[in-house]
């Protein structure tokens, strides 16, 4: 026999000048069930929580309802002071007669009339609540940092530093991401790799951080505190212990057409070999699809002159299995593919090139030295022309929606810097519109007009065309109202950006969310940015949105703290409100998976009995509680009714419409 | 007996001897000609009984939820309507479909022999089809019938003459699509008043005596425990419990296979008041289609379902009144 | 093969040769054009606004005769191509234009965009195929050809994905077919403006001139057009420049059927 | 007919969304004709949006406009300049007594070269 | 001689935790009023609302159940409203269908920043079903003659 009591809180005259408390009280006695009911002045207070205390203990209270302000206000305190009186704090609901009673109603009949329905309601409620315990899962000491560019590397740094042991793997040979093929960074104009490579060697010489380079993530199991991943190591046909990066193999290595990728192919490299001069680590790597060696078994030069022995032909994928706590995705992005502007003639002529190319051209371990000369001819260009927004704010299919929010900075910085080193050089930028909003932007985007008087044209351009051994460069002028055509000698596509395709797979492998443009979802776009709705997977960088070097880092920090505030604790605290399956009813049907947002559901085959002594194996859904966050959305999903919410369940909402609705 | 059904059992007898299948499902004899019901086969001996005629209009694919759990590979014989219903079943995991062996067949149409009692026609002893026509031979003799006049209400309107997902076929001829739209019937409610709709469906709806028939064979109700029998559910009835569950259980079980109810008109078949259980799941069939895109359940054997799935601009709730009325 | 034909009315007046030719390569190639029943003048231009529906009915007309007579329809000219594509299209995708011009035609059965409608080149690229026309060659062209796409057979490319808009490749893979050497100038792809030659003689000389010289300066003996209208402004406004001649007269060389 | 029922008229014989305009110009980048467009391309689509039709019934670019849909072609918010400008001279054309080229106008203007084609379309496009 | 009583309807609103019955608090702290004839019960999550509970509360008497949520995209659980909208759009075409008048299911997104804006959808719900009357036909949806 349930025993329940009913407190109702005054709340001074806050509720009491409108609800007749005493009244309430007095009626409500009459309710089945209810062994104890009484008025107070302030219920939250100290002593109101002494009164709540006694009465459970006094009166071997089974269950309590709360006829106070709003549960978002209290219902902690109450369940609390609950708890501390021996009952389940599950076994306690709070009516809301203040803020959806009190407060908004004049009439005292009415509101004391509405005050008995709440609470009748909340007392139907409670005499199906169960008690609840909350969970505890362990926290396994250890983050996963997907991504070895500058995300990645601030994020693990920052781990590390608080003294936790940090795993970067990084699907190229090297970390350093973007950044390391950047020359300089806006709005300062440090050289990028002066302001980067030391944190790479951060990483390399911290004791806590474990770089895998060349390796993928394979399969993720687990739930947050408690991830397995499995992790692939490329063969990369040099053994990374006993290579000492002395470049000789580059040297003597026959095969030498490859397509430079880390100079954006506009050089070439050899079969194998080493990204960058500062790479981390500074370990060979051979290409497969060119080595002359792997491809015809004939050749094996490397091998030869490798005084390390650190070539192995033979070298094989490896499987790596690891346990985390956290994970922090950082996978950044790439430029789009700008085959769909053939206005632009990017296909046909050497000269128009990309922005991330102009980086390279400009940089000074780049193809060219840093001497800026142009890809046809290898002459100093006299006129440059760059058009922003190539592919960025392009809604016709051919590009992406958004605007991708760095191409205005860093062609700011691109007129800058040519302006600064040639000054001869003539600087037109066609725009759409500048966007340059954060500290010291604008002031940086003005000196380029300013200081050093790169033209710049509002309008787009139609046409780029040859002729004549010029760059046409056809476009409209907004302000002047004409069309003007530019002979060029270089013309530079600001090319929208968008996450490195790699996201997709890691996103499924997660159970994270992406949107319509494969950026990753965060949990709430302005109060949780860097947390992915799967607990305890973080998104650092441009895998979750178009932002700059100063946000990334910012943000990748930010992925940091909240790791290192999930690594700290011993056990997880689970929240009990969470959904359950009733194995007996379910038909394993999948649909109840599907809207999931945190991948807590899984399916087991499991075996039931079915009488006569006979058994069948049947699929049957199964909720991680670690995991689950209590929304629902399965329960409605499930027709068998299978799934229900503890603390919500399908029963006590029922009873609690039918309270309400009795009339 | 025509070349088709003469095709149909040797495949079967082929499979049971060679011991490809260990049972085949098919339709059996009944007592009448026009009866015939599903069976499992299990040897060449029970094929005797076997039959494909006109009246073989029930859905096959729900007995596999049992049938595929019994050891050995089962065969199956599906009419395209009911290709959909096991490409459903597939998908949610219900039917394993690597112990079935599933054959497309042909059909042009299945007969009502409600329809042909109407007709004064009585003690059926055989319908040959031949095109637009139909001979009925009954005891008492012979009478030519316009096929669209005795069809089943599901057949009627049939939603695809595709074989979805099968190993398989066996069509000889080429089958011919349905002859009329099959929203039109929900359309003419749409453009009832809600007045005249309610009014509608109280009288069809107080036909139900709640014999449970349209869940029995309805492949998409297939639930290890329905919540109607789920006294944890708070909507389970018993004898004397309160209205609700009897009044709402059609809106619900409507609800409950909408975005999986592969319109197989099953529900409609069955049905001994002959209410059009079928017109409640086609208004949700077709609401899907015009708020959220064309879908057919069962085309797919995996994907998510309608309401399993969203996009950013979804129809709101308060403004789906109008968005469902098709132009 | 036999396929419908929509010569169009330019075809059968200023510019035979541009018809004439293109049949007796055909044959040679063994297709047979087999010309619309009492066809009627397309209009020359696509009626744009959304409420032109008069317009349209004799494209309709054409369309549906060849959706009963093998369900494709060949053109020739561009402009007819332009026209007749694009009316097809709202016949297809327009639910107002359609229902209208339907009530309008009242035809046994209403016609909603089947037929296909396919210009001489697509038919030349994927029903002949220009390895089969390379090898049935019998004079090839050796010398350096630009080709001359104009607006009409590219834009909109969304409804006549003819080919990619700013960077199109058939007529020059048409022109390595029959053994010439292509020629990629970047103002294949811009109108010459011969539309407004009655309102405004100018711009369609300025034009002519701009595209011819892109294609003499990157080394072009003559260009090639599948339009009578460009034709005429390239040879009258161009004159001097160089030489514009029909794609089809250069294949029926090739064949030999000159 | 009032102005903000010409507008509205025009918008919608138009087939395109002129609110979707980002103003980028590029479609003004593009157009052949520009030189002879006494209201350029992009100026079509917002003088729309802003309802000034008088002055847009009464410029010349809607003559000069070559219909080559260059400007829809790569307009990256998917709006048709070119439609803008045909629901112009349409509106213009339709009017009593409006007509775009006089049939007096042509004869000395025709060469004997001429393609029925360029009679036909100016016919069509210039008067109804 | 009997006295008319004036209709009051009865009202059930399903409100999320954590916008709209945070929505709802801010409009009692503002002394917003609306009805007194609306109780609030709430939810996680306008996804846990199940048409059995709507079916359940106009059978029991309700004249109209209204849905409040936190606004698309900005659900507390990533994607629930998302779920909502779908099945409330099917579930209120259909019990439409059946005859049911469409004004009396209501879904409204209300943030919990938008107290005014709850008060104002309620007092606008309430006057809705008072006009619309009392909700007969879906407690005899399958008539029993009495």
């Amino acid at each position: 026999m349930q025993r329940i009591g009913v407190f109702i809180c005054w709340c001074g005259s806050n509720i009491a000048a409108t609800v007749d408390v005493k009244r309430v009280a007095e009626a409500i006695k009459a309710e089945p069930g209810v062994v104890y009911s009484a008025d107070y002045q302030y219920m939250c207070s100290e002593n109101g929580q002494q009164l709540l205390k006694n009465a459970i203990k006094e009166h071997n209270l089974t269950g309590v309802v709360i006829g106070s302000c709003s549960p978002r206000m209290h219902e902690a305190t109450f369940r609390r002071a609950a708890a501390e009186a021996g009952l389940n704090p599950y076994m306690l609901e709070v009516a809301n007669i203040r803020e959806q009673c009190s407060w908004i109603h004049k009439d005292m009949d009415e509101a004391t009339e509405k005050a008995l329905i709440l609470i009748r309601t909340a007392i139907a409620k409670v005499r199906l609540n169960t008690p609840l315990q909350e969970g505890e899962s362990p926290v396994t000491k250890r983050a996963l940092v997907i991504g070895g560019g500058i995300a990645g590397i601030q994020a693990a740094l920052d781990i590390a530093e608080a003294g936790f042991e940090v795993d970067i793997v990084e699907k190229n040979a090297t970390i350093g991401g973007r950044m390391a093929q950047l020359d300089k960074t806006f709005p300062t104009l440090d050289c990028s790799a002066c302001i980067l490579t030391p944190k790479m060697v951060d990483c390399a010489q911290s004791d806590k951080i474990d770089i895998l380079s060349y390796s993928e993530v394979e399969e993720v199991k687990g739930f947050v505190g408690n991830f397995k991943v499995k992790i692939r190591k490329k063969a990369r046909y040099v053994d990374e212990k006993k290579c000492t990066g002395c470049k000789v193999c580059m040297e003597k290595c026959p095969s030498k057409k490859g397509l430079n990728e880390f100079n954006m192919n506009l050089n070439n490299r050899t079969a194998i070999y080493i990204p960058f001069a500062q790479a981390i680590p500074n370990v060979a790597v051979i290409d497969p699809e060119q080595c002359i060696k792997l491809k015809t078994g004939k050749c094996g030069i490397c091998q030869k002159f490798c005084g390390a022995g650190a070539i192995n032909y033979e070298m094989k994928d490896e499987f790596v299995d690891r346990e985390y706590g956290a994970i922090v995705v950082a996978t950044g992005f790439r430029p789009i593919n700008i085959d769909a502007f053939n206005e632009y003639g990017y296909s046909d002529n050497a000269d128009v090139i990309t922005s991330l190319e102009l980086e390279r051209l400009m940089n000074a371990a780049g193809p060219t030295n840093g001497v800026l000369l142009r890809p046809s001819d290898k002459t100093h260009p006299k006129v440059i022309t760059f058009i922003q927004c190539v592919g960025s704010r392009d809604v016709s299919g051919c590009g992406k929606p958004y605007c991708s929010k760095v191409c205005c900075m860093y062609t700011a910085k691109h007129a800058m810097l040519i302006r600064e080193k040639y000054p001869d050089t003539e600087v037109h930028v066609f725009y759409i519109d500048v966007r340059t909003p954060g500290k010291n932007y604008d002031e940086f985007y003005r000196r380029a007009v300013e200081q050093y008087g790169v033209d710049y044209i509002k309008g787009m351009v139609g046409k780029v065309y040859n002729e004549n051994g010029k760059l046409m460069v056809q476009g409209s002028n907004l302000i002047d109202n004409e069309q003007v055509i530019i002979p060029s000698d270089l013309v530079v596509l600001a090319t929208a950006i968008e996450p490195e395709p790699s996201v997709r797979k890691i996103a499924t492998l997660l159970t994270a969310s992406i949107d319509t443009n494969n950026f990753m979802n965060e949990s709430h776009p302005k109060l949780r940015p860097v947390e992915s709705p799967t607990a305890g997977v973080y998104l650092a960088g441009m895998c979750q949105g178009p932002k700059d070097i100063p946000e990334t880092v910012s943000q990748a920090s930010a992925c940091a703290a909240k790791v290192i505030g999930l690594l700290v604790k011993d056990k997880l605290k689970t929240n009990p409100c969470v959904a359950h399956c009733n194995e007996m009813m379910c038909n394993g049907c999948s649909q109840c998976a599907n809207v999931c947002a945190y991948g807590a559901i899984t399916y087991v085959d499991k075996e039931f009995r079915i009488g006569g002594g006979k058994t069948e194996v049947r699929r049957v859904a199964s909720v991680n509680p670690a995991v689950c966050q209590g929304c629902g959305a399965c329960t409605v999903t499930c027709p068998s009714g299978a799934m229900d919410l503890s603390g919500f369940s399908s029963k006590q909402i029922m009873s609690e419409v039918e309270a309400i609705c009795k009339r | 007996m025509t070349d088709l059904e003469n095709k149909i059992i040797e495949r079967a007898e082929n499979l049971l001897e060679s011991g490809e299948a260990a049972r085949v499902v098919g339709w059996k004899k009944g007592e009448f000609y026009f009866d015939p019901s599903p069976a499992e086969f299990d040897s060449k001996e029970q094929l005797r009984d076997f039959v494909y005629n006109g009246f073989c209009g029930a859905n096959l694919s729900k007995y596999l939820i049992q049938v595929s759990k019994k050891p050995g590979k089962t065969a199956v014989f599906l009419k395209p309507c009911d290709t959909f219903s096991l490409n459903q079943l597939v998908k949610e995991h219900r039917v394993n479909r690597d112990n079935i062996i599933a054959i497309g067949i042909e059909c042009n149409g299945k007969l009502d022999i409600e329809k042909i009692k109407e007709k004064g026609v009585s003690a059926v002893t055989e319908a040959s089809e031949t095109g637009k026509e139909v001979t009925v031979s009954s005891l008492y003799g012979k009478s030519v019938m316009n096929k669209e006049d005795i069809l089943l209400i599901k057949c009627l309107t049939c939603k695809s003459k595709k074989l979805v997902g099968v190993d398989e076929t066996i069509v000889l001829g080429e089958m011919e699509e349905a002859p009329s739209d099959r929203f039109e019937e929900v359309e003419k409610l749409e453009k009832m008043t809600e007045a005249e709709r309610f009014a509608f469906w109280k009288s069809q709806l107080s036909k139900c005596i709640r014999c449970n028939a349209c869940r029995n064979v309805c492949p998409a109700c297939s639930c290890v425990k329905c919540v109607f029998d789920n006294p944890q559910s708070g909507v389970a009835a018993k004898a004397n419990d309160d209205e609700f569950e009897e009044q709402l259980f059609h809106i619900i079980r409507a609800f409950h296979v909408s975005g999986r109810c592969t319109d197989c008109g099953e529900c409609s078949r069955v049905c001994p008041q002959r209410i059009p259980l079928h017109l409640l799941n086609r208004k949700f069939i077709k609401d899907i289609n015009t708020c959220y895109g064309e879908y057919q359940a069962g085309e797919a054997a995996d994907g998510k379902t309608p309401l399993t799935d969203y996009t950013v601009g979804d129809v709101e709730p308060n403004d789906v009144f109008n968005a469902g009325v098709r132009k | 093969m036999k396929i419908c034909y929509y010569p169009g009315c330019t075809l059968k007046t200023k510019a035979k040769e541009l018809d004439a030719y293109a049949r007796k390569a055909a044959e040679a190639l063994g297709v047979e054009m087999e010309e619309v029943k009492d066809w009627q003048c397309c209009g020359a231009v696509y009626p744009m606004a959304k409420n032109e529906i008069a317009t349209k009915l004799s494209a309709v007309r054409a369309l549906d005769y060849a959706k009963h007579n093998g369900g494709k329809l060949l053109t020739l000219c561009s402009a007819c191509h332009n026209v007749i594509k694009r009316v097809n299209d709202d016949m297809k995708n327009d639910e107002n234009i359609r229902t209208k011009a339907n009530n309008y035609l009242a035809l046994e059965e209403s016609y909603n965009g089947e037929t296909q409608v396919i210009h001489y080149l697509e038919m030349l690229k994927n029903e002949v195929s220009f390895d089969e026309i390379a090898k049935k060659v019998v004079k090839p062209l050796n010398r350096k050809v630009g080709a001359y796409y104009g607006c009409l057979l590219l834009r909109p490319s969304g409804v006549l994905a003819f080919d990619n808009p700013e960077n199109p490749s058939i007529i020059e893979d048409f022109i390595r077919a029959i053994g010439g050497t292509p020629v990629i100038y970047p103002f294949r792809n811009e109108c010459c403006g011969a539309y407004v030659s009655l309102k405004n003689q100018t711009l369609p000389k300025e034009r002519s001139a701009k595209i011819l010289n892109s294609a003499k300066e990157k080394g072009a003996e003559e260009v090639i057009t599948a339009c009578p209208l460009c034709l005429y402004n390239l040879q009258v406004n161009g004159a001097g420049i160089l030489p514009a001649r029909y794609f089809t007269e250069l294949l029926a060389e090739a064949l030999g059927v000159k | 007919m009032d102005k903000t029922e010409m507008t509205e008229i025009m918008k919608e014989i138009s087939g395109t969304d002129v609110r979707k305009c980002m103003k980028c110009g590029k479609c003004s980048g593009r157009c052949p004709a520009y030189k002879d467009m006494d209201i350029k391309p992009h100026q079509f689509v917002t003088m729309l949006e802003k309802g000034k039709v008088e002055e847009l019934l009464n410029c010349s670019a809607i003559w000069n406009c070559f219909s080559c849909m260059a400007c829809v072609e790569r307009c990256p918010r998917g709006v048709a300049p070119a439609q803008v400008i045909e629901a112009v001279r349409t509106t213009f054309t339709r009017a009593q007594n409006n007509n775009g080229l006089a049939a007096e106008d042509i004869p000395p203007i025709v060469d004997e070269l001429i393609p029925q084609q360029l009679l036909v379309s100016a016919y069509r496009k210039y008067n109804k | 001689m009997q006295e008319i009583k004036e209709f009051v309807p009865n009202i059930v609103a399903f409100c999320c935790n954590w916008c709209s019955y945070a929505g709802a608090d801010l409009a009692g702290s503002g002394r917003l009023s609306y009805p007194a004839n609306v109780k609030i019960i709430r939810v996680p999550c306008s996804c846990r609302v199940n048409p059995m509970f709507i079916l359940k509360a106009f059978q029991r008497g309700a004249d109209g159940v209204i849905l409040c949520g936190c606004h698309p995209g900005d659900c507390h659980y990533v994607t629930g409203n998302y779920y909502t909208r779908r099945r409330m759009a099917m579930l209120f075409d259909f019990l439409n269908y059946m005859g049911i008048e469409k004004e009396r299911t209501r879904v409204e997104w209300v943030s919990a920043a938008e107290g005014a804006r709850f008060s104002q959808v309620m007092n606008d719900f309430v006057k809705k079903i008072t006009e619309l009357g009392e909700n007969r036909r879906i407690t005899d949806l399958r008539v029993k003659e009495k």
